[in-house]
């Protein structure tokens, strides 16, 4: 690969935009338009024979590498454009009283963090890492909510079990006698 | 203030842009000057020290100050009779210089993490980036540590140890009542749930539902439910239509 | 080029950051931990021999495509990329002496650089460059700050231990006597 071929390569990788014949020619303004021209054809041709998984394509604004439709799909599924999200403090706790303190009603979150607990549990259950896992023979009989297979495996633990003990934290987290127990 | 500033007497030329703080003047003072850092001549390095934060306007910066004051705190113990043995003398500059060594180490980092990121700076990631048939919600990173540390929080964050009051509380149906009026006044329907606080106690529960229930006797509000376990919905039922 | 081969390279195209290397077995979850080592491997080769304008490198735990540096002048002059800003001087400070001292607080900060570190603490995390990594036990519980995976990649390092050793600067510090000897 020469140079320019090289120069054309690294600046339509680089480039947050499809760059046009014209603009790759700034690149080296001694070359020709016809040695930029076989620049350009050159590496075509070798992302197209080598068999690559991008292809040197041209589309109305310009050039520009693009992924091979046909392995889209795995890059797709694989969700890793994408920065991983962190979950939120408010997420964060909820999930770990959940984890801790399992099956739990939401009332009993919300107890404990002192805060409405509804949109937070929606999130969680959406990500797949709680679900509702019974009901409450309390009044009112509320949604009980565990964690799922998923929390496990994001956590790469094989079970329940394995969540790290947490002897100082079990006085304020080991399920406490619940209201009706209590009234009664 | 970021034009160049020549103490002319004392032969070095300032630039306030260049400090990164009073250690930052003091480390350039000794090296311009070529001076050992292990032996300071103090009551030089104070005055022009005092010189340079007044020519540079750095007087009122607090950080500048309490170096100045420092300085000259060694300055008068260095004045101070030694003992004759010189082993027991506690050399007062001892603290100073180690920190501006401490400081020289952490510089020479910079200089080294500066060149690193302008290494790194010359190598172009990826700038374009395809759309991808059907993005799948972002992912989440998930760990152990953060789990735990959210317990911890959880914690931390509580008032007091959770132990459930067992004071035993009246029930308040009158106060339930009037507020049931209330809502029903402005509006027409209105669900169980919207009735109780932030977690209501037992006794809100039962006197919200004793108020309810007799309000619906005498007519003044019809309770429904569509399905077993779903929510209650509470619909106004006005005078006349009342059986 | 095989399959597998050909998914790393389009992946290694689409993605804005270094990919890890259990996040690139992602994509073809068949392919064994070897054959995928292998087909980075020969991807890697095959940009070096080629001589490409691009090259496979290995940064903060994951692996990414970069430009080759010699080419960077001419792109940024051509106006495709823009370089990123500089840190001041404060901010590098600041940023070493977290890097080494992790976790570290602000007081400890503003102690070894003699100035309040408040406004340039907000910028690097701002920057995503530390992070609030836990709360100390001390008076008070001041949070305690470290380095993040976006440090590593603005430097390129694959790890904080490829930062140089403290007994490999020139500057000695620990064989002088601390002001608590001093004063003993």
């Amino acid at each position: 690969m020469n140079r320019l071929t090289r120069l054309l390569e690294a600046a339509l990788f680089s480039a947050p935009r499809p760059l046009g014949f014209e603009e790759l020619r700034r690149l080296d303004p001694e070359a020709s338009a016809d040695e930029v021209r076989g620049a350009l054809e050159a590496l075509r041709t070798l992302y197209e024979e080598g068999e690559h998984g991008v292809a040197l394509g041209e589309v109305a604004d310009g050039f520009q590498f693009l992924t091979r439709p046909e392995l889209a799909d795995a890059i797709a599924e694989a969700q890793f454009v994408r920065r991983p999200r962190k979950l939120s403090v408010a997420a964060m706790e909820t999930l770990a009283i959940v984890a801790y303190r399992q099956p739990v009603a939401r009332g009993e979150i919300e107890e404990i963090r002192g805060v409405v607990a509804d949109g937070v549990l929606r999130l969680l259950v959406d990500r797949a890492l709680i679900d509702v896992v019974g009901r409450s023979d309390g009044l009112g009989r509320p949604l009980l909510y565990g964690t799922t297979q998923q929390f496990l495996e994001m956590l790469g633990l094989r079970s329940l079990r394995e969540l790290p003990r947490l002897d100082e934290l079990s006085v304020a987290l080991t399920p406490l006698p619940t209201q009706r127990e209590l009234d009664a | 203030m970021t034009m160049p500033t020549t103490v002319e007497d004392r032969g070095f030329v300032v630039q306030l842009d260049e400090y990164t703080g009073p250690l930052d003047l003091l480390l350039t003072l000794i090296r311009d000057q070529e001076i050992d850092i292990r032996d300071i001549p103090i009551a030089q390095i104070a005055a022009q020290f005092m010189d340079a934060i007044d020519v540079l306007g750095l007087d009122e910066a607090a950080d500048y100050l309490e170096m100045a004051a420092r300085l000259l705190r060694i300055k008068l113990q260095m004045l101070l009779p030694r003992p004759f043995d010189a082993e027991a003398w506690d050399d007062p500059r001892a603290e100073l210089v180690r920190r501006l060594l401490e400081y020289e180490q952490v510089r020479e980092v910079v200089e080294w993490l500066d060149a690193r990121a302008q290494a790194r700076a010359d190598r172009y990631g990826r700038g374009w980036i395809q759309d991808l048939p059907e993005q799948p919600p972002r992912p989440i990173s998930l760990d152990l540590e953060h789990l735990v540390r959210a317990v911890e929080d959880v914690v931390a964050g509580m008032p007091q140890p959770i132990v459930h009051r067992v004071v035993p509380r009246p029930l308040d149906v009158e106060g339930a009542t009037r507020r049931i009026t209330e809502l029903l006044a402005t509006r027409e329907h209105v669900e169980l749930r919207e009735l109780f606080g932030e977690a209501p106690t037992i006794a809100d529960v039962f006197s919200v539902i004793v108020a309810l229930l007799e309000l619906a006797r005498v007519g003044r509000l019809r309770l429904t439910q569509r399905e077993p376990f779903g929510t209650v919905g509470i619909t106004r039922e006005s005078p006349d239509q009342a059986a």
